[in-house]
């Protein structure tokens, strides 16, 4: 325990952050690729096509739309965390992560709204239909951008920070709000379900759970290189950037 | 971390007090000590960080690190009483075009006061003080219907009218006629000799006004 | 406390109520341009009614927003407020003041849309401008709350106007959603009180929150 | 998957299956790309501060407390 709380405290050190994440990142990068190959290779190529429903090949859509969808709910869910460890903990570190995480998150939101909107055209003949989870989604990206934008409207980034932290707080409590609402106006209208739960065939587990996978690492490998980016951009006076610049250091620091 | 028990220091003290405005480090652990029946007068150039110093003090603008105590205890604990103590005037008047002069006046008295406040007596008082600063009468005169000099008077007005321990005042003496200079310092020196701490910024000295210590915002 | 805060408010938006009325203006015209872009039959604008009205309320809370926060700001005196009075408590004022002349008057204001928008067409008699009024009632003061987070949150950010309504709009729509389904289940003669309640949830979900988060807000804004 | 035929087509969704997996691409590597260029810009900025000479530095003030007589 007291352990963690030190390694926890140690994470507050951007000198400490960028070198531990700059070890991190090859093996992270590594473990993506690979997981990705496999996952391709099966989302593509050796998993079936989609009969009973009769979706045939736009099946394979779903490898990168659950799996975008699913990141764009933990990423804010993991902006929220962060925001709360920088409020409570006054830690500078978690707030440049919650930073690090919104244009991620934002890109995994729009992928799911776009990959869902491919999906939707085949199956169910219209690009946009307002169903509760892709009309969820679109208000999600609303407040990825929301977020976006207020931290970029300050010019003193600590305040950028809190506000921001508040936002993503904020944000989080008012996700599953919005999630039940809109899933109870959609009933009210008797909306389509596109992405209706059923029991999933084991065929088409395999390339998911890979590709969900992959999406994972993936998503926490791209938190990572902007987290770094993000670190130098906030102590570049600090010594230890230069040195790390200029390649006096010893520690390995490239990415 | 120091704890509070440890502090001797009766008044305003700072302890390694390091503040940063927007990324940029102004003040590096710096210890000050403001002690009761004081004037402080802090100088340093344009930039140099007066106002953010003032407003950390104020407790407005949260330090990187350090502790401000007020009479022993962190100006943060509940019993340090510091914002019941504290009148801080900022540069920005605080006070409202759409209200009177009086009214401006006495809400702040009542807010801190927290309504327990004979409102007749508070009335004359106001009146009183305008009057020392010779804008009596215009008590019911929408705030911005004065002149600059004159909107400056009312702020520090509040002086007067509200009861304190610690004055922190940014630029108190700018824009002020002769007399409401002499006016303002003779308050200052009574304030100090009713046991009052006061800091106050200014651009160059003030003759009528002798003070106890002098703090420079420097390189070093 | 509180009190005092609030008479400040209260006073100086009456000084200021052509500032007031704006945004209550703008909720009146807004409406009436629906006949002229839709049409004017009174099935279409009764079905239109609902969405549309709380639409032009929503829109109406937001305009009104800034110039509770805005000139306290500016003019220095939030700071003098924040060291004087607790964070929340000078949110609980704004967001008071803000309710009672905005929100207030758009319920009073709403059964005269409720009369250009045909809401009681071939139900003479009926109870619909209540159901419109009641959800204003519980649905008004939770979008003045949430607005005084984002506004709080947007103070001392440097571009602004907009920028408000783009972070508080999404969290709008819970209570747009059901706000106006109240109205369109009581237009369609069904029971509509489970809408009602959950405004109410919504409602009491913000009061416990949005002081408090508008004045941690606050304080970040003037630090 | 069958044949490459069939691999390219995807039945007759050929269109809504790459154009998914294809901009997924394009918007993860516009990521990638985009972070490594900051890190990189930030590193150059870093080394010409480090070449410019430290006097432009702004440094932290201290106070200076002078009692007077």
């Amino acid at each position: 325990m007291a352990n963690a709380w030190r390694w926890f405290h140690q994470l507050g050190s951007p000198k400490y952050l960028f070198q531990k994440t700059g070890q991190w990142l090859p093996w992270i990068w590594g473990a993506t690729l690979i997981l990705l190959a496999v996952g391709l290779y099966y989302s593509l190529w050796a998993s079936p096509i989609e009969v009973r429903q009769g979706q045939g090949h736009t099946v394979r859509i779903m490898y990168v739309h659950v799996p975008a969808a699913a990141l764009s709910m933990i990423a804010y869910i993991a902006m929220a965390i962060a925001a709360t460890v920088g409020l409570v903990w006054k830690m500078k570190m978690a707030f440049a992560a919650v930073r690090s995480i919104a244009p991620v998150g934002a890109a995994m939101t729009f992928l799911a709204l776009f990959t869902g909107s491919v999906w939707g055209k085949p199956t169910w003949g219209t690009w946009w239909e307002w169903d509760a989870r892709m009309t969820s989604e679109l208000l999600l990206l609303f407040l990825y951008l929301g977020y976006i934008a207020l931290h970029a409207s300050f010019s003193d980034r600590s305040k950028a920070d809190k506000a921001g932290a508040i936002l993503a707080i904020v944000g989080v409590i008012n996700i599953p709000i919005i999630y039940l609402s809109v899933k109870w106006w959609n009933t009210l209208h008797q909306g389509y379900s596109v992405t209706e739960e059923g029991a999933l065939d084991p065929a088409f587990q395999t390339p998911l759970f890979l590709m969900l996978g992959a999406m994972y690492l993936l998503f926490a490998a791209l938190v990572i290189m902007r987290l770094r980016a993000e670190i130098i951009l906030r102590n570049q006076k600090a010594r230890w950037v230069t040195e790390w610049a200029t390649g006096q250091s010893t520690e390995r620091g490239d990415a | 971390m120091s704890q509070s028990q440890d502090i001797q220091f009766d008044g305003l003290y700072a302890h390694e007090l390091t503040v940063s405005r927007s990324e940029q480090v102004l003040l590096e652990d710096a210890d000050l000590h403001l002690a009761p029946s004081t004037i402080t007068y802090l100088y340093g150039e344009n930039g140099a960080g007066k106002t953010s110093l003032m407003r950390c003090l104020a407790g407005l603008l949260p330090e990187d690190h350090g502790v401000v105590y007020w009479n022993k205890k962190p100006i943060n604990h509940p019993d340090s009483g510091y914002f019941q103590d504290l009148i801080f005037l900022a540069h920005s008047l605080s006070m409202k075009n759409e209200l009177t002069i009086a009214e401006n006046l006495r809400f702040y008295a009542n807010l801190r006061l927290k309504g327990r406040v004979h409102q007749k007596s508070l009335s004359n008082d106001i009146s009183g003080v305008l009057r020392e600063l010779g804008i009596g009468g215009l008590e019911n005169r929408m705030f911005a219907e004065l002149s600059a000099g004159q909107q400056h008077k009312v702020a520090l007005a509040r002086l007067m009218l509200e009861p304190a321990k610690i004055w922190i005042l940014d630029e108190p003496f700018v824009n002020l006629d002769q007399k409401t200079r002499g006016w303002l310092a003779d308050k200052t020196l009574a304030f100090k000799e009713q046991g009052g701490v006061v800091l106050f910024t200014s651009h160059h000295h003030i003759d009528e006004l002798p003070v106890d210590q002098n703090v420079g915002v420097e390189h070093e | 406390m509180i009190l005092t805060l609030l008479k400040r408010e209260l006073k100086v938006a009456r000084r200021n109520w052509i500032g007031l009325a704006i945004p209550l203006l703008f909720f009146i015209i807004v409406v009436s341009l629906f006949p002229f872009a839709v049409s004017p039959e009174a099935p279409v604008l009764q079905k239109l009614a609902p969405g549309v009205i709380w639409v032009a309320a929503l829109l109406a809370m937001l305009l009104s927003l800034e110039q509770f926060y805005r000139s306290d700001y500016q003019d220095g005196s939030l700071e003098q407020l924040l060291l004087m009075s607790s964070p929340t408590s000078v949110a609980i004022s704004k967001i008071l003041a803000h309710w009672l002349l905005t929100g207030l008057p758009l319920v009073i204001l709403s059964p005269l849309l409720a009369v250009l928008m045909q809401i009681n067409y071939g139900s003479a008699g009926s109870s619909h401008t209540w159901v419109l009024m009641l959800s204003l009632v519980l649905g008004t003061p939770t979008l003045c709350l949430l607005g005084a987070v984002g506004m709080s949150l947007t103070l001392a950010a440097s571009r602004n106007g907009l920028l408000v309504s783009i972070l508080i709009i999404p969290l709008y729509v819970p209570i747009l959603i059901f706000g106006a389904s109240t109205v369109t289940a009581s237009l369609e003669n069904m029971r509509y009180n489970g809408e009602l309640a959950i405004l109410g949830a919504f409602l009491l979900i913000a009061i416990v929150f949005a002081p408090f988060a508008s004045g941690r807000a606050l304080k970040i804004s003037v630090g | 998957m069958s044949s490459w035929h069939e691999f390219i087509f995807m039945g007759k969704h050929g269109a809504y299956v790459w154009s998914s997996y294809l901009m997924t691409l394009i918007v993860l590597l516009g990521l990638f790309i985009g972070f490594r260029m900051m890190l990189k810009s930030l590193k150059q900025k870093a080394q010409q501060e480090a070449k410019a000479p430290s006097g432009e530095r702004t440094k932290a003030r201290k106070l200076k407390v002078s009692p007077t007589e």
